[in-house]
């Protein structure tokens, strides 16, 4: 498991993380705060997307700037299916992953023969192309979508009208997802993958068929990312070419690098800190783009590697000093609008933080100092 | 960390701290009864303008009842859709779920609108449209939790189509991009239009800006008037570029939702004598009208857009049912019967609920003209439709 | 038919010549700093939005064009030094991140300075007319002056390119920045003189284009991804590939929209002939690029020693 | 101090691996040292380190007076020092002349500069390509160019990085027939190379390195006396 083993950290604070996401229903529950369940599934299908972009972006250096074409595959056929009155998801499931699947066997058999920002241009292109064809897909409503009265009928074995279900089985795909890319990145066939990344003729010469194995987990990913569409038309019941856009594929890639490419959590955490921070600062202020957009270039500057890359190389100093300089902002925010005990209790959070972050950096410091004398 | 930036995170921390029972203190004595209404409207990006000014109006209307509807105070929670349906449908279910609003209104496009309705209906929360009125909505998927105060989409398209006949045009040119809207703008044209369409351009939608070509095959045909359907800025877009190769003086532009008070800022010059429809006009007679626009001007030192005047409209709309359900938002069958009758006073004056929530009204043609101090506005000048139904009316089974 | 034909090419060239100014500055620093610029549309915003505001404030569209090219130069070399340079050496994707950010902040910033409601850029009246370039042909001054600039510019572009010492050194850069800084040139001086040409360069697209789409918030976020597909058609860091690949997109985008849809017609019944011609016409420009990139996996003119 | 550079004692890291380890030479105006080894011992490390590529992390590199130790390499190059480096590498989509007067200066101040019509002479070959690009000569034009284009900057110091490998026999011995001119002229020099028998003729002195540090130093009469010292550290 030499993937997961030389970084416990990340794996402690994915497993937590991951853990943490399994409570929500119940905490949504307890606090009597639906919307929670809706943020988070939402969250969760895009973690699943950015997952499966990872795997040929980071792994495989494949960098596909049309990847949310998949999703509009899977939520489209899904869709497309329900508008006709096939509602079983017997057919409707295994269709998207077909649909999905095949998309992105043709779209890689015409990219993957370009490299670097080529390639990032041609998937491009060809998602546009897909993007495109919803627009004119009148008798799917165009532009302005389609919605789905009736969501995908497992026999009454799952009831995907049951919030909590969703949640859960996007959830599980979820950890599905992540064990099939860990299980993928580590097998002979994810080495391959991985060395063509760094160098694709020295494979080529030892007699890997590169471009073989390329596409094999081009096509896997796009398959997971219909899935992700499949659920997110389930979750939304609505499809539209907007989630095909290309600057969707484009927030898509900010997470996967926000949170450290070609790490098997990197995906999760850049989602989750994407998606939170997008929420709460949006609430805060119409704005909040003002602040977010310098918060990415100071991400890019100091965290090398996203967020995964800074837990992994120690400096989670950096990572609690920002974090406690958000929970500040969030604590004088909060002061405005709600009694004393709530902010009260986020800046106290936000003190331990920096004192947590200054331990962490003293206790760095040191541990330099000795090993260089 | 260095250890001075530490120490000055150190005394921004306690001072926050100490100040922290100041600023909760207000916050505290709250109110027990209040009309919840969310408000989703586009606040953030090129279209921005417009959600503003909606939310300037709503606020206008809030003021002009003193805060309070059938005397219980009202609080709005205004989010942002970014114009992207699904940030729409989440801002939507945000207010739905954990604001737990009575009413939710709002909306400019068709495809947030169309994203966030189900959701909506299928938590029996009433969904009052401020501006979007996709067909859809008025046909086979019309609902009873779902009320425009606005339009439907055609109204104003086949006012124009109308108008083509009162002026006598026998030959048309249309443009419009290439999406629902531009579809159903051309299809109401036709709808009404009695003479000849020789060449219709749909534009690639959105990112097409340059309108050359489809000018330059203008020029070519020859036709009699030439009909586009361009909102915002690409109306901006298309009028300066029709003006530019000349055609505006040889060729009568008529168009519906591509000037408003935002884009007019704009368009001056080349928004005049061009032919127009809308429902509603800064200078209709009506008492309710009249104030409206007067303390808008007032206050934001400005004129509404259309998309104001509804958001107003709806604020009165949503107003009057919990005046007549005496706040017993409960009720849905009674809120329901109270927003049917629509017993408020439009700023469009006539105005009632078809069978299938959307408003039958008037449509007028409007054209720009220069006031006295330089400025552009516009004003009415005759009504094209009157008291009229929009056609999917019938397809809705309520 | 024949007349149309013709003016539909120069709307074409335009609309190319506009791109190839947008295109010149990207492919330029990408080719030379190796750096992935998103923000370049973000620059060409500011510029248009600069124009904007000087000409109202001079009331000359010319003083105003010549106040916000080094005003757009300026903000770009500002831009480098405080955000860019230190992600040279990094990952494609790193920048990519960092000027995405740039992007949601510049897009934020002109909405609070200038407001949402977006600005028009006044044109002298004899810029608002019409000049007659052949009988029966009156065509848009101002698309004409478009037309002007772009070729003046791509002269320019070339000679400094190919002809001074600057052009040298940019060239250079280009294939082994180590190797011009061992020689004994500021490499980072260099670069950020690059970049302040490349913003330049955005700014006059920006204001170009500014008279005719409006100068508004979110203006050069879509017009980035055709300039984009311009470059990477041309052969990234190839000036004479960018012109190339954008005067063909121009004409070919405008053609199909002007042509196709009578085109099909002659054996498509109307309405179909229509939905295809429109959904086309839509997809034209990616067919081509992918089509280009499939045939010439590196562009129409990979540019030497990358 | 008559040196014109001087290294003492420089410490030098690749990422985390150390390569040089107390490096020290000098070299004084009008000198041609060399600097001999086997492959991986630190030659070309210790030139990107005088040149700033490779920044050292300790000890003192001066050059006329000045300390040159963390400055940038446009600095150091501004301050007379010519690079003629491993691998040539001439800009490919640069012609000739091109890559001639790009980098042209006069840094030594000298009453007759190096221009191109001068090192056109000294490289007829150059003449007849000169409009041709980089990429398009041969490894010994391109060898001859390199050291033009590092003349062209007039530098106090000229430095070449394995300059003959790779090279035919005659092409080498142009090579060191023009460094003996330059040396005629009073160019100093500083060479790393394996040819023996060519550099005990061309130089005044030699620098023997083994694990980034010197291991022997001597003139050529010393180092043609020692064959251990060749066989041991240059497995000759």
């Amino acid at each position: 498991m030499p993937a997961l083993m030389h970084k416990p950290v990340t794996t402690m604070i994915a497993v937590a993380l991951l853990g943490l996401l399994a409570l929500v229903p119940i905490a949504a529950e307890a606090f009597d705060d639906p919307f929670m369940l809706t943020l988070f599934t939402r969250i969760v299908i895009m973690a699943i997307a950015a997952v499966s972009l990872n795997l040929i972006l980071g792994y495989g250096g494949m960098v596909s700037f049309g990847h949310a074409a998949y999703i509009g595959i899977g939520g489209y056929t899904v869709g497309i299916l329900a508008h006709h009155g096939v509602h079983a998801a017997w057919i409707q499931w295994p269709l998207a992953l077909l649909m999905s699947g095949l998309t992105a066997l043709l779209i890689g058999l015409l990219s993957l023969r370009t490299k670097g920002i080529f390639f990032i241009m041609i998937t491009l292109a060809l998602a546009q192309l897909v993007y495109y064809l919803g627009n004119g897909a009148y008798a799917y409503g165009g532009d302005d979508g389609l919605t789905i009265l009736k969501r995908s009928d497992f026999g009454g074995l799952i009831d995907l009208n049951h919030r909590p279900t969703l949640y859960y089985l996007c959830w599980a795909v979820l950890v599905a997802a992540l064990y099939l890319c860990y299980r993928t990145v580590n097998s002979r066939f994810g080495m391959v993958l991985q060395g063509a990344k760094s160098n694709d003729r020295r494979m080529a010469t030892i007699g890997f068929p590169v471009f073989r194995y390329r596409l094999t987990a081009f096509v896997i990913a796009g398959m997971v990312c219909g899935l992700a569409g499949v659920l997110s038309a389930a979750f939304t019941d609505f499809i539209s070419p907007a989630m095909m856009h290309w600057s969707r594929s484009g927030d898509l890639i900010v997470m996967v690098v926000l949170g450290g490419m070609g790490s098997l959590f990197g995906p999760l955490f850049g989602t989750v800190a994407f998606l939170l921070l997008e929420e709460i600062l949006s609430s805060w202020t119409e704005y909040w783009k003002i602040v977010f957009g310098p918060i990415l270039v100071l991400v890019v500057i100091f965290a090398r590697g996203g967020i995964d890359g800074a837990l992994m190389r120690g400096q989670a100093n950096i990572l609690m000093a920002g974090c406690a300089g958000f929970f500040l902002l969030y604590g004088v925010h909060s002061a405005y609008e709600s009694d004393w005990l709530i902010p009260t209790a986020i800046l106290a959070a936000a003190f331990a933080l920096v004192w947590l972050a200054k331990w962490l950096a003293d206790r760095r410091a040191s541990a330099k100092e000795a090993g260089h004398v | 960390m260095t250890r001075s930036s530490f120490k000055t995170t150190l005394a921004i921390l306690a001072a926050t701290l100490a100040a922290l029972p100041l600023a909760a203190a207000p916050a505290a004595a709250q109110a027990a009864k209040k009309i919840r209404i969310g408000f989703v409207t586009t606040l953030s990006g090129p279209n921005a303008a417009y959600g503003q000014d909606m939310k300037n109006a709503f606020e206008l209307a809030l003021d002009h009842m003193g805060r309070k509807m059938g005397g219980i105070p009202v609080e709005v929670v205004y989010e942002d859709d970014e114009q992207k349906p699904e940030v729409g449908k989440q801002k939507t279910e945000k207010l739905l779920q954990r604001d737990k609003v009575d009413f939710v209104a709002g909306y400019i496009w068709s495809n947030v609108l169309l994203a966030s309705y189900k959701p909506a209906i299928e938590n029996k929360t009433f969904l009052i449209s401020a501006n979007a009125g996709p067909s859809q909505l008025a046909g086979d998927q019309c609902s009873p939790y779902f009320f425009a105060a606005s339009w439907q989409n055609d109204q104003n398209h086949m006012a124009v189509g109308e108008l083509l006949n009162q002026k006598g045009a026998k030959k048309l040119y249309m443009v419009a991009p290439n999406y629902a809207a531009g579809q159903d703008a051309t299809n109401g044209v036709k709808a009404l239009f009695k003479g000849q369409v020789v060449g219709q351009d749909m534009t690639k939608w959105p990112d097409q800006l340059d309108f050359s070509a489809e000018i330059s095959k203008i020029r070519a045909a020859r036709p009699d008037a030439v009909y586009v359907f361009f909102p915002s800025r690409w109306g901006v877009q298309f009028y300066t570029q029709y003006n530019q190769a000349g055609l505006k003086k040889d060729i009568p532009l008529y168009s519906a939702f591509t000037v408003d008070a935002v884009t007019l800022k704009l368009q001056k010059d080349l928004a005049l004598e061009t032919y127009l429809t809308m429902t509603w006009g800064t200078d209709l007679p009506y008492a309710a009208n009249q104030k409206f626009v007067g303390d808008f001007r007032k206050k934001h030192k400005d004129n509404p857009t259309f998309y104001g005047a509804q958001s107003y409209d709806a604020a009165n709309l949503i107003a009057s049912a919990v005046t007549a359900t005496r706040g017993n938002l409960k009720d849905k069958d009674a809120v329901r019967k109270a927003l049917e009758a629509a017993k408020f006073d439009s700023v469009r004056g006539p105005f009632k609920f078809g069978n299938n929530h959307f408003p039958i009204q008037n449509v007028y043609q409007q054209e720009v003209y220069k006031t006295a101090d330089g400025e552009y506005d516009l004003r009415t000048v005759s009504t094209v439709l009157t008291a009229h139904q929009d056609p999917h009316a019938a397809k809705c089974k309520m | 038919m024949l007349l149309l034909l013709f003016e539909q090419f120069l709307n074409g060239l335009q609309i190319g010549l506009l791109l190839f100014l947008l295109a010149a500055g990207l492919t330029l620093v990408f080719g030379i700093m190796d750096l992935v610029n998103l923000a370049h549309g973000s620059l060409y915003m500011m510029g248009a939005y600069f124009a904007a505001v000087f000409t109202q404030w001079t009331g000359n569209f010319f003083l105003g064009a010549l106040l916000a090219l080094p005003a757009g130069a300026l903000l770009g070399i500002i831009v480098e030094v405080v955000a860019l340079r230190t992600l040279y050496t990094r990952d494609h994707l790193d920048q990519v991140l960092a000027t995405f950010g740039l992007i949601l902040f510049f897009n934020e910033f002109a909405r609070v300075v200038f407001g949402a409601g977006g600005m028009a850029i006044e044109l002298p009246s004899w810029l608002e007319g019409q000049v007659e370039i052949m009988p029966g042909l009156p065509y848009p001054s101002f698309r004409f002056l478009i037309i002007v600039v772009g070729l003046g510019c791509a002269g320019f572009l070339y000679l400094l390119v190919q002809k001074t010492r600057l052009g040298m050194l940019i060239r250079a850069g280009a294939s082994n920045r180590e190797m011009v800084g061992a020689l004994g040139i500021d490499i980072k001086l260099l670069f950020t003189l690059v970049f302040g040409l490349g913003s330049a360069l955005a700014a006059l697209a920006g204001l170009m284009s500014g008279p005719i789409t409006t100068v508004q918030i979110g203006m050069g976020d879509n017009i980035l991804i055709l300039a984009l597909v311009v470059i990477v058609i041309g052969g990234i860091g190839s000036i004479r590939g960018a012109f190339i690949a954008a005067v063909a997109i121009g004409v070919i985008d405008t053609m199909g929209r002007a042509f196709l849809p009578n085109m099909l017609g002659s054996f498509l019944n109307p309405s179909d002939a229509g939905t295809l011609a429109q959904a086309l016409s839509s997809m034209l420009i990616y067919i081509l690029m992918a089509a280009v990139l499939v045939l010439r996996p590196a562009g129409l003119f990979p540019a030497p020693g990358r | 101090m008559t040196d014109l550079l001087t290294v003492e004692g420089i410490d030098t890291f690749y990422g985390r691996s150390q390569v040089l380890f107390g490096m020290s030479l000098s070299i004084r105006a009008g000198e041609v040292v060399t600097l001999m080894g086997r492959n991986g011992m630190g030659k070309t490390t210790t030139i990107r380190s005088i040149m700033g590529l490779t920044p050292a992390s300790r000890g003192r590199i001066g050059f006329r007076d000045a300390d040159i130790r963390g400055l940038p390499s446009y600095r150091v190059a501004k301050i007379g020092v010519g690079l003629v480096p491993e691998g040539r590498q001439i800009f490919p989509n640069l012609s000739v002349k091109e890559n001639l007067i790009a980098t042209a200066a006069n840094r030594n101040g000298a009453s007759q500069p190096w221009t191109y019509e001068r090192v056109i002479e000294l490289f007829p070959r150059l003449a007849e390509r000169s409009g041709n690009m980089g990429n398009q000569l041969s490894g010994g034009e391109q060898q001859m160019l390199a050291v033009g284009r590092a003349l062209m900057t007039n530098p106090h110091l000229l430095i070449l990085d394995e300059a003959t490998e790779g090279l035919a026999p005659l092409i080498r011995l142009e090579i060191w027939q023009c460094l003996e001119r330059l040396k005629q002229a009073g160019q100093a020099i500083l060479v790393v190379d394996k040819n023996v028998g060519a550099l005990t003729k061309l130089a005044d002195r030699h620098y023997v390195i083994e694990k980034g540090r010197v291991v022997w130093q001597g003139n050529s009469a010393e180092l043609q006396a020692a064959p251990d010292i060749q066989h041991r550290y240059l497995g000759i």
